[in-house]
């Protein structure tokens, strides 16, 4: 728990009680959805991975309750909740797990590469830190265009290993760009600890600090900390047009994705239990919200039926969805030949 | 002779040259304690400790370059790629410190370095999990490429490239991990399958169809579907190794068979299949009674949907329709 | 018409971009204040300043996927590699990012991006300086790739590259920067070559000479050798876009002379042209007279001695022995 | 200059005369060399880049003068001093550039590729920091190998910003590699100056700290002081397995290579004069020399035509070698098939 009370920093004291239980509820949708998705994946109704956000909520949901609509994000692989928390429908989500039509990517890119561009949302990227430099290219297309905002680039705590990161970390300080690099810090990378896949003192965001670059560490279980601690980060940008990094502590409940059967032998059990325990995101939230009076178990109920409802519809629309057809196989490759352009005409762009 | 899964015949390989050399080190990301991604190296981190299996950060250019350098002194690191997707980080150290460096030193330096993992698609994880780079790194002189498509090819290939004095580029398979196959007893001696050496998975008279890696396997029942229900009795011949190649024995298959096949799960602008094309029309260009025809993956990134991917893969069906076109 | 250099051509369609469309925004090392490693964009930072010229660390990955990503909102980078060889230690961020992401996320996002800068060997720069990447590029759905050989060409084709709505990776070639061409005149109006369209570079009857780059001079040298010496008609089909590749006149022109030689810069494992081997032979195989042969730098890494490297690479005396062989 | 004088420190204290006349003469040698080099290059003898040293003599001969038979050392493409500094010959060296079958690496790699893995020196790279994960790699193995030996890696102060820098900084500290890397800051890249280049805080070697790293900064004009602190560095590799990241301030006096005509564009003429009159490694070393009562004019004078001399005949050997022949083109590709082996003679390795 954190010595201050974020409660009382402007950004939360700015919240009116509706907009509390808005971002109670994304926590609450992004979990029940998730939990759905685990069962439709045991169902086969899936295929490749599902990498669950469960026991992260707070971090995208807090992170991202502070965009305006100039404000863009993006992040890698484990992306479901920057999707709903962007303002993406659960039907559009659950439909590209089915890999359907209707899915937000017509079912080319499967539960690691939600996108929704008109949400300022980026993707879901696979390539471990391979966003990371296009989050920066988001931002430096703000400030090319001028418009005032910011962009949130996600990436893991294993994520900082790879060299792009790094590369994308001077461009940001040198150019003044207008990024906010979220370490989402869980301890893991995959199987592997922090520990055992970074050299660092202190904390992994500190590797900031050799680039000039401001940063700061998170306690991610408290929504308020999270966005108390990322609005001057995003101030910071928008204002100033300079980069943090912020590295958010936080945990994930179940293994590195839905296949992995280890996690239960490189974290025991009970370190697990002992975070849902007493660190759980929503849970922190809920007592908060209890005690501020803001939320009552009625409505708690409520919210967890409406979000199981929601998951249960979206379950069901993407499994009538039709799935896509060989020849969809081939469109969304150019831009060029899926608008009928005078150049598509002109070459071959496909071989066979 | 045993049964073994290519994932275990693999592991044994591996074992053996552990303990054949000294030098021989394990490394990559989840290789040890986690005992590997997809568990091809289970049980060799207890066996072997700290020190021979190695679990490395999220960095394929830092780790696969330090490999090279470590072999240039003499260790022999065998690195897991996850997947061999994830290639492209790591681009530079595998084609120009790898490829090069014996090159640019006048043949001072030598680079004994093995890179293995799956390079395939059909296992529903989007483009940039779905590369099938055999042809890619083929391309470059001074690196070798093998794609084993059995369990025991699988043994007896990792075997050769772990002993061979070149960067060898080993790319296994994810959907054939757990394929059943005999295996030769460990009675009866050393079993390494050179590079270089073609086989013939399945003899015929009408046409050849030559494939590497899990398309040997589509080629294998595409060949069964042929015979049963088109009569036609088709060769299929399995590169296993890509550089070195056998061109003497898909030169003889041609000359046999006198109309040709080409599978290959790369797109098709390129890959290895283009390059055999070419070798056989240059080389066998009066033997040839048709048209080489090719079945690559459909032309686009490898989609995600689980209903479809498979149609955007070369399967039998579109291999069996292929080969109707020209006999 | 007027006569400019390779170079000049290139700049002056760079700056037309410049003025027809703000979003268009040069990005490399040493674009700006240094004017250009290869001075292709020198006097545009003075005419443009900071903003729309912009000097990079040397930190390709990183500044190659800002491009990809300021391009996804609408900005239209033309990112210069100093070397196209420099591709290795930003690949991914060109085959993962640019390439799939339209794909990955159904249609949503685009990537108009072009990458641009030398491609070439001749130069004794060594192995790692020298790759030539058309077919590695080309092997990907999702990319185009583009190879002027001339002054007009170069003009021409960037500025249909940076109008294009897809990734365009542009591969020009240091020892051509110099060399002078008519190029339209500023009064006939907006000068642009569309991708996807070859063209014959010279007509000819008795064997098609298809090449791209660098490699067309040759063709048009060893033609006019094959003419003089030989009386040998030879046509030289100039591929200029590799993709979109223009497929009909690669067939036109073998269904006129029924031979072919195929020269390519690039190893010959692979490249541009294996592939256009595959497609003549599969298209038109009865138009064949002969096999297809190719020209292609001997298989080794670059060599960097100046003695010998020019016998490395395609060159008019290597296609003209070629030619021999077949006619 | 330095405030503490490095000649007390116990590495230089032990130096005899004839040693320390040894580290002169290196300087003058390489000097020399290069100079000769640029003129045989305007001559056309060579082909590609060249890219001088001139300037810089102190940091590869301070170095590596405290290498013994397990340490090893690997730089970039700027890589004369390094050869010669590790024993390498003239002939050998100026018979690569001119492209001959005499060179170190048969004409085969240029200016940019010297190699002599026998006297533990392992090139000579071009792309910018594409050597740093091989000298990660040859601490590496010397650990694994059970050597006692450090790897010494040289890099320039643009190549900070490739990311396999960084991703090997962070292995070289979690896996306890006994590396060193030395930055030569020479203050450009091409023609782009540090700050324009880098995002620091004081100094690049910092980067270093997030990782747990050892780092410090050094005036390259003066040798002792590369010495004293390079040794530090290097025991410390030795003796704990512990990498160091050293930044050696030092300069070059020509262009970034010798085909830059801007070099006077970007750095005015009076700055270059200046450091040549105030902080020229050699006339450093020199003065001091003569103070120490080790050098004199007459051995000044024996040892630059010496210089001279060898030079001269360096460049006679390379213009009277012979070129590579067009087979040989075709080896040096496979260890396998240069040596004839039972492997090469299966399946074709070359294709045409
Ligand atoms: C370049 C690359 N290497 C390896 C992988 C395989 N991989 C996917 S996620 C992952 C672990 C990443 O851990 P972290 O960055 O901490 O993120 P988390 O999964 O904890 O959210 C690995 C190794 C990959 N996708 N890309
Ligand atoms: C990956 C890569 N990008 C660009 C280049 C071209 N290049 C060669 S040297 C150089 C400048 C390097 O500067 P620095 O690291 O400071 O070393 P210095 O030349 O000063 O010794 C550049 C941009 C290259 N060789 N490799
Ligand atoms: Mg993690
Ligand atoms: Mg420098």
């Amino acid at each position: 728990m954190s010595a201050f009370d974020f409660a009382s920093s402007p950004i939360n004291q700015s919240l009116t009680p509706e907009r509390k239980i808005e971002l109670y509820t994304q926590m609450v949708r992004i979990r029940r959805f998730e939990q759905a998705s685990m069962k439709q994946y045991a169902a086969d109704k899936m295929g490749g991975f599902l990498h669950l956000y469960i026991g992260q909520e707070s971090v995208a949901v807090g992170t991202l309750s502070l965009c305006g609509e100039h404000d863009h994000n993006i992040t890698a692989y484990r992306c479901h909740a920057h999707a709903l928390a962007s303002g993406m429908s659960m039907d559009e989500c659950m439909a590209e797990m089915f890999g359907k039509q209707t899915g937000c990517s017509k079912g080319k890119g499967g539960s690691m590469h939600f996108f929704a561009p008109d949400k300022n949302f980026w993707g879901g990227h696979g390539i471990v830190a391979g966003q990371t430099p296009l989050g920066l290219g988001l931002a430096y297309g703000l400030k090319y265009l001028e418009r005032e905002g910011c962009c949130l680039c996600f990436l893991g705590d294993g994520a900082v290993n790879q060299g792009a990161f790094h590369e994308s970390l001077n461009i940001a300080s040198l150019f003044g760009i207008p990024v906010v690099y979220v370490i989402e810090n869980n301890g893991y990378s995959m199987g592997t600890s922090q520990e055992r896949s970074s050299a660092f003192n202190g904390c992994l965001a500190q590797r900031a600090e050799a680039y000039a670059i401001e940063w700061d560490v998170v306690d991610g279980s408290d929504i308020y900390e999270v966005r108390a601690k990322a609005n001057i980060a995003m101030e910071r940008a928008r204002k100033e047009h300079k980069p943090t990094v912020l590295e958010i502590d936080t945990y994930r409940y179940y293994g590195h994705s839905v296949a992995d059967a280890n996690h239960k032998v490189y974290r025991t059990p009970e370190d697990i239990q002992a975070y849902k325990d007493n660190h759980d995101p929503i849970n922190v939230f809920r007592n908060k919200l209890l005690e501020e009076g803001v939320l009552n178990e009625e409505l708690i109920n409520k919210i967890n039926a409406a979000a199981k409802e929601e998951t249960a519809a979206a379950v069901k629309f993407a499994e009538d969805s039709p799935a896509p057809t060989i020849a969809d196989i081939s469109t969304d490759v150019y831009w060029e030949t899926d608008n009928d352009t005078e150049a598509s005409k002109i070459g071959h762009h496909f071989f066979s | 002779m045993r049964t073994l899964t290519y994932r275990e015949a693999l592991r044994e390989g591996l074992d053996e040259e552990l303990a054949h050399d000294d030098n021989v080190v394990l490394m990559g990301e989840e290789v040890a304690e986690y005992n590997g991604a997809y568990k091809v190296t289970e049980g060799l981190w207890k066996k072997w400790g700290d020190k021979r299996i190695v679990d490395t950060p999220i960095s394929e250019a830092g780790f696969i370059g330090m490999g090279i350098g470590a072999s240039m002194l003499g260790v022999r690191p065998v690195m897991e790629l996850m997947f061999w997707s994830f290639h492209s980080v790591a681009f530079d150290q595998l084609v120009n410190n790898a490829a090069n460096v014996r090159y640019m030193s006048g043949g001072l330096c030598s680079c004994p370095i093995v890179v293995r993992g799956p390079a395939n698609g059909g296992t529903n994880v989007g483009a940039t999990h779905s590369h099938v780079p055999e042809g890619l790194f083929a391309a470059f002189p001074g690196l070798k490429v093998c794609s084993p498509a059995t369990p025991a090819d699988a043994k007896g290939l990792i075997k050769a490239a772990i002993r061979d004095n070149d960067p060898v580029y080993f790319m296994e398979n994810t959907l054939l991990y757990g394929m059943e196959g005999e295996v030769p007893d460990l009675e009866d001696g050393d079993f390494v399958i050179p590079l270089g050496k073609a086989e013939v998975k399945k003899e015929g008279t009408d046409i050849s169809l030559i494939a590497h890696g899990r398309s040997v396997i589509h080629c294998l029942e595409a060949a069964k579907i042929l015979q049963e229900e088109h009569g036609i009795n088709a060769e299929v011949l399995d590169l296993r190794s890509i550089r070195p190649l056998d061109v003497d024995a898909i030169l003889a298959s041609v000359a046999k068979t006198h109309r040709v096949v080409l599978v290959d799960e790369s797109k098709p602008f390129g890959g290895v299949s283009a390059m055999v094309s070419q070798l056989i029309q240059e080389h066998a260009f009066d033997e040839l009674d048709a048209p080489i025809k090719r079945v690559c993956a459909i032309d686009a990134p490898a989609i995600y949907s689980k209903h479809v991917e498979n149609e955007q893969l070369p399967n039998p069906k579109r291999i069996v329709e292929k080969v109707l076109t020209i006999v």
